[in-house]
């Protein structure tokens, strides 16, 4: 394993001091439990807007705290959720008695942790909503399964419920936002080489010199197949028809395209990735009018890249545009 | 005849000591179908609740297994942390109070306990869950204890079915948790969750043999 | 080798493809020769900023270009200096009637590649001044040597001369920012794994599991000693002790403190690394007063880091937290 | 007796043959002590070349080797860029406007290339670069042709001791490019540039040595 860290056990830790002695204007950070607040929380009469998940996905979430975008973000162990009681205090710690809107990955973990939370802060006296981010056309849907993961489209609602929130939406408005979000956005991924998780040691998974895994998951989980290396073009191709076939809109629709890198692919080849599928997306008779270019939801130090669509609509691209002043995200301000 | 609390935080004791010797063997089984973390997860959870076990180790049975059951809660993360946190507070309440339990005392902790790991993750059997452990487990003890068996018997049978629930989940595509997102490739996999109970049944089996 | 690449002949040109489609508000990109450019170049009036070098450390440069940094920057191929033809009619593009600042890494190669568009350049009629960055601490200087490489100070001095001839300041003035942030800039690097240039199709180096490279350069060129791979806060410490051995200021001042991923190395990591680097600067009684954590000078999918130190002062402060809108690095607008 | 424009063109696709053959070796040597490029680099720029020369093949000596020059110069990038750049140029203002060369037109055309490139890159005999098989192959010439020697047997030992001058920048550590950067540690290896130029001058022995 070659990584810059210490002790496996203490990289979470550790990340999270760099990220408090980084960016003290920005954040503060609580440790035992583990969350990332905003600096200036609770921000009075504004909705909190709290996420979180499994630690290993930087800059996704805790890099998203900040003016125009998260109160609060809890990093879990790497690729483990993390536990009612981070989310409960960061819940708190961010309400500003407009409620708190809790955005969730759909993972079977995340998804029973936050909801335990969401239980307590009610009991508590805060009024609390849950949106689940499920994007990822490469899980087949079903109502008997655990349903479609919350991949890319995580980090673009959660920008755009955050400008919601700043402008003072109400929580229900700011829930509908990342509602929106959710059901307009599309996502698939893709991986050259496996991580390796700090504490476990060695990658999870192997793979040939000379192929690929469509279809991962952003934890190093398999995918909807193995398949011979191609193409940067045909990767593509291979992550786009999915995702159009699933859209939930048509031909002269307005979107965002946004490449994400998973961590060890360079940007010289998500912007190889960018061209195509903005072509593709495109010839399709789309409008891109906003997109994204960077390791923003990764997977350590995976290689490979994901590809989100979200259909825009003038309030989205307004919110989108908005002021943002986050370590990972900033603009405007 | 019956299991005193010395013996259900014995019980504590060995499961966190064979999830620790399984660490890297429940890592490696979420590796080919989760996330490589379901060993660390565990261990991490136990490794928290023996610190904590002697703040209450002269309580209830009831108060040590709910202590338990928060501080995996609080813990583990993931999956397992919500639905081993469950498991063990279920446990805890239907122990609330007791300094002993009778066989059938152990039955019904157990039941309560399944059932609550049922209501909060909505697997049904055969979903490739830790459930397809736990429930043959459930079954065998309720079965044994029907049957008139001693209670290390049934134990045995219980810790037994566990074992066998677990090898059964190997063919089973898995419908519920982060599986089931491999939909057929799941297939040909024994299930993390299903592995970590059978050791914390395999370990009440161990330690409480003695008894019956 | 693993990458998302088409034929990697031309890997340069579809990423420039990919740029031109990504960020038409900022940036246009010509093509034959190859240069990219600010979206409203020449800005008349304001001293040109032109930079350049061999691709493969995306963002650098081109993704710098745009208000408040450069006015045009020069992909050669990978890892290769790019050619005076470009560099000349990127300093013609950008050249607003104030003259042209070429910023140029001290390789033999950009140097007197750059030298020979000058001199063109001035024939044109067009004044030109050339800044050579030399901050990589890593390599020995000498006076009958090559010198020192020009590493992560580039990025840093970029933003500062591109502020300051945003601000409207003269030619003169904007390269004595320049060359004030190279006189108060030293780095250096290290590598956990190498990369791979993509026509090459092999890493230029082998590199054993326990093993790492120390005083890297950014082109995969062997550093200074090879050693077993360490925890990350000694390996911070050894690339710490030569960059304050060599500072050319003392306790008490203020710093930038930037940390560089060199591709293949995710976020999580880096704080990690800052953690430390900025632990140890503070111990020495240096004033972290800004800092910049992320890819931002990189050799393709290679693992590792490297950290600069940048002496500031008021001028630099508000020169850094003025405006900047590149698709790479944004703030203020 | 003299080399001709077809013969300076013969020349060039030779050298453009060689580099492609070469390429891989080039980048070998250059990824052991620099940036893994210069075999890739002259390829590309003698292709560009090749591609060019047909639009000048019936021009003077000179234009053809200025050409050459500006071409590299516009298409290899790196130190090989403006190095040889600069060799061919000055080779093309040595020979300006001439359509044969004697042999000591060839002898001043190398010489002018070869201070053109130690003016461009002030390396010294020694630094282990280019300069150190490309000046031991002027002198070699010189000698031999001072010697009385044809220019077909000149031409042999301008390029032997290119060879020479290149084996000899093994032991050598590195003071100019990018190797310098090593320091000790570029001791022990080929340099590349010195190697690109035996192979240039390699081509001009095996193509002319039909003259004499
Ligand atoms: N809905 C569910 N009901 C019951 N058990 C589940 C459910 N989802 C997952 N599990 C169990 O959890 C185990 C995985 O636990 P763990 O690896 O700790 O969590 P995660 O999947 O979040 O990484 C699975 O092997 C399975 O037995
Ligand atoms: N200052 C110099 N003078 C003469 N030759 C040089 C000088 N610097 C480098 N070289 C030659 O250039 C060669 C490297 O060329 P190349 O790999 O194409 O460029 P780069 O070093 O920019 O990648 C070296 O092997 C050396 O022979
Ligand atoms: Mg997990
Ligand atoms: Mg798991
Ligand atoms: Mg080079
Ligand atoms: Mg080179």
């Amino acid at each position: 394993m070659k990584k810059l860290v210490n002790d496996p056990e203490n990289v979470v830790r550790e990340a999270l001091e760099g990220m408090a002695a980084a960016h003290p204007d920005l954040i503060r950070v609580h440790y035992d439990p583990n969350y990332v607040v905003r600096a200036d929380a609770p921000v009075r009469g504004k909705v909190g807007i709290v996420s979180g998940g499994g630690s290993g996905h930087e800059p996704m979430h805790g890099g998203f705290v900040g003016r125009g975008m998260l109160d609060a973000a809890c990093p879990g162990a790497v690729f483990t959720s993390p536990t009612p009681d981070q989310m409960l205090e960061a819940t708190r710690a961010v309400d500003g008695g407009a409620g708190v809107l809790h955005v969730v990955k759909n993972y079977t973990g995340d998804v029973m942790n936050f909801d335990m939370a969401a239980d307590m802060a009610r009991a508590d006296g805060i009024e609390v909503e849950s949106v689940v981010i499920n994007d990822d056309v490469a899980v087949r849907d079903s109502l008997y399964t655990a349903g479609r993961r919350g991949v890319g489209t995580t980090v673009l609602a959660e920008k755009l419920c955050g400008a919601a929130a700043e402008e003072g939406r109400s929580l229900k408005d700011v829930a509908e936002v990342c509602r929106k979000a959710n059901g307009w956005g599309r996502s698939m991924g893709m991986a050259l080489t496996s991580c390796t998780v700090p504490h476990v040691g060695k990658p999870t998974f192997e793979i040939g010199e000379d192929e690929m895994e469509i279809g991962i998951g952003i934890h190093g989980e398999p995918g909807r197949t193995r398949m011979e290396l191609k193409a940067a073009d045909e990767v593509v191709a291979l992550l786009m028809e999915p995702i159009l076939g699933d859209l939930p809109f048509k031909a002269g629709d307005d979107v965002l395209l946004f490449v994400n890198g998973m961590g060890g692919t360079p940007l010289i080849e998500l912007y190889v990735v960018y061209r195509k599928a903005h072509e593709i997306a495109t010839g399709r008779g789309l409008r891109v009018v906003r997109n994204l270019i960077g390791d923003y939801i990764t997977s350590l130090e995976m290689a490979g890249c994901s590809i989100t669509l979200l259909k825009m609509d003038d309030d989205l691209v307004k919110l989108w545009d908005a002021p943002v002043k986050t370590p990972a995200l900033r603009w405007g301000v | 005849m019956a299991i005193s609390g010395d013996d259900v935080v014995g019980w504590i004791r060995r499961s966190a000591e064979l999830l620790a010797e399984n660490r890297d063997y429940l890592t490696q089984l979420d590796a080919a179908i989760g996330d490589a973390d379901h060993g660390a997860n565990m261990d991490r959870g136990f490794r928290a609740v023996l610190q904590k076990l002697p703040t209450v180790a002269d309580k209830d049975i009831g108060t040590v297994l709910k202590t338990v059951g928060m501080t995996l809660v609080s813990t583990v993360g993931g999956a397992g942390g919500p639905l081993y946190g469950t498991f063990f507070m279920q446990a805890g309440t239907a122990t609330s109070g007791k300094d002993a339990l009778e066989p059938e005392d152990w039955a019904k902790a157990l039941e309560a306990a399944v059932n609550g790991v049922i209501n909060r993750g909505k697997a049904s059997p055969g979903d490739k869950t830790m459930v397809d452990a736990l429930l043959p487990a459930l079954e065998a003890l309720r079965s044994a204890l029907n049957d008139g068996a001693p209670l290390a018997e049934a134990l045995r049978r219980s810790a037994a079915a566990a074992e066998q629930g677990m090898k059964d989940t190997i063919p089973l595509v898995a419908r519920k948790g982060r599986a089931s997102y491999l939909g057929e490739r799941s297939a040909g996999h024994q299930d993390p969750g299903a592995t970590s109970s059978h050791l914390l049944l395999r370990a009440a089996a161990e330690v409480w043999s003695g008894q019956d």
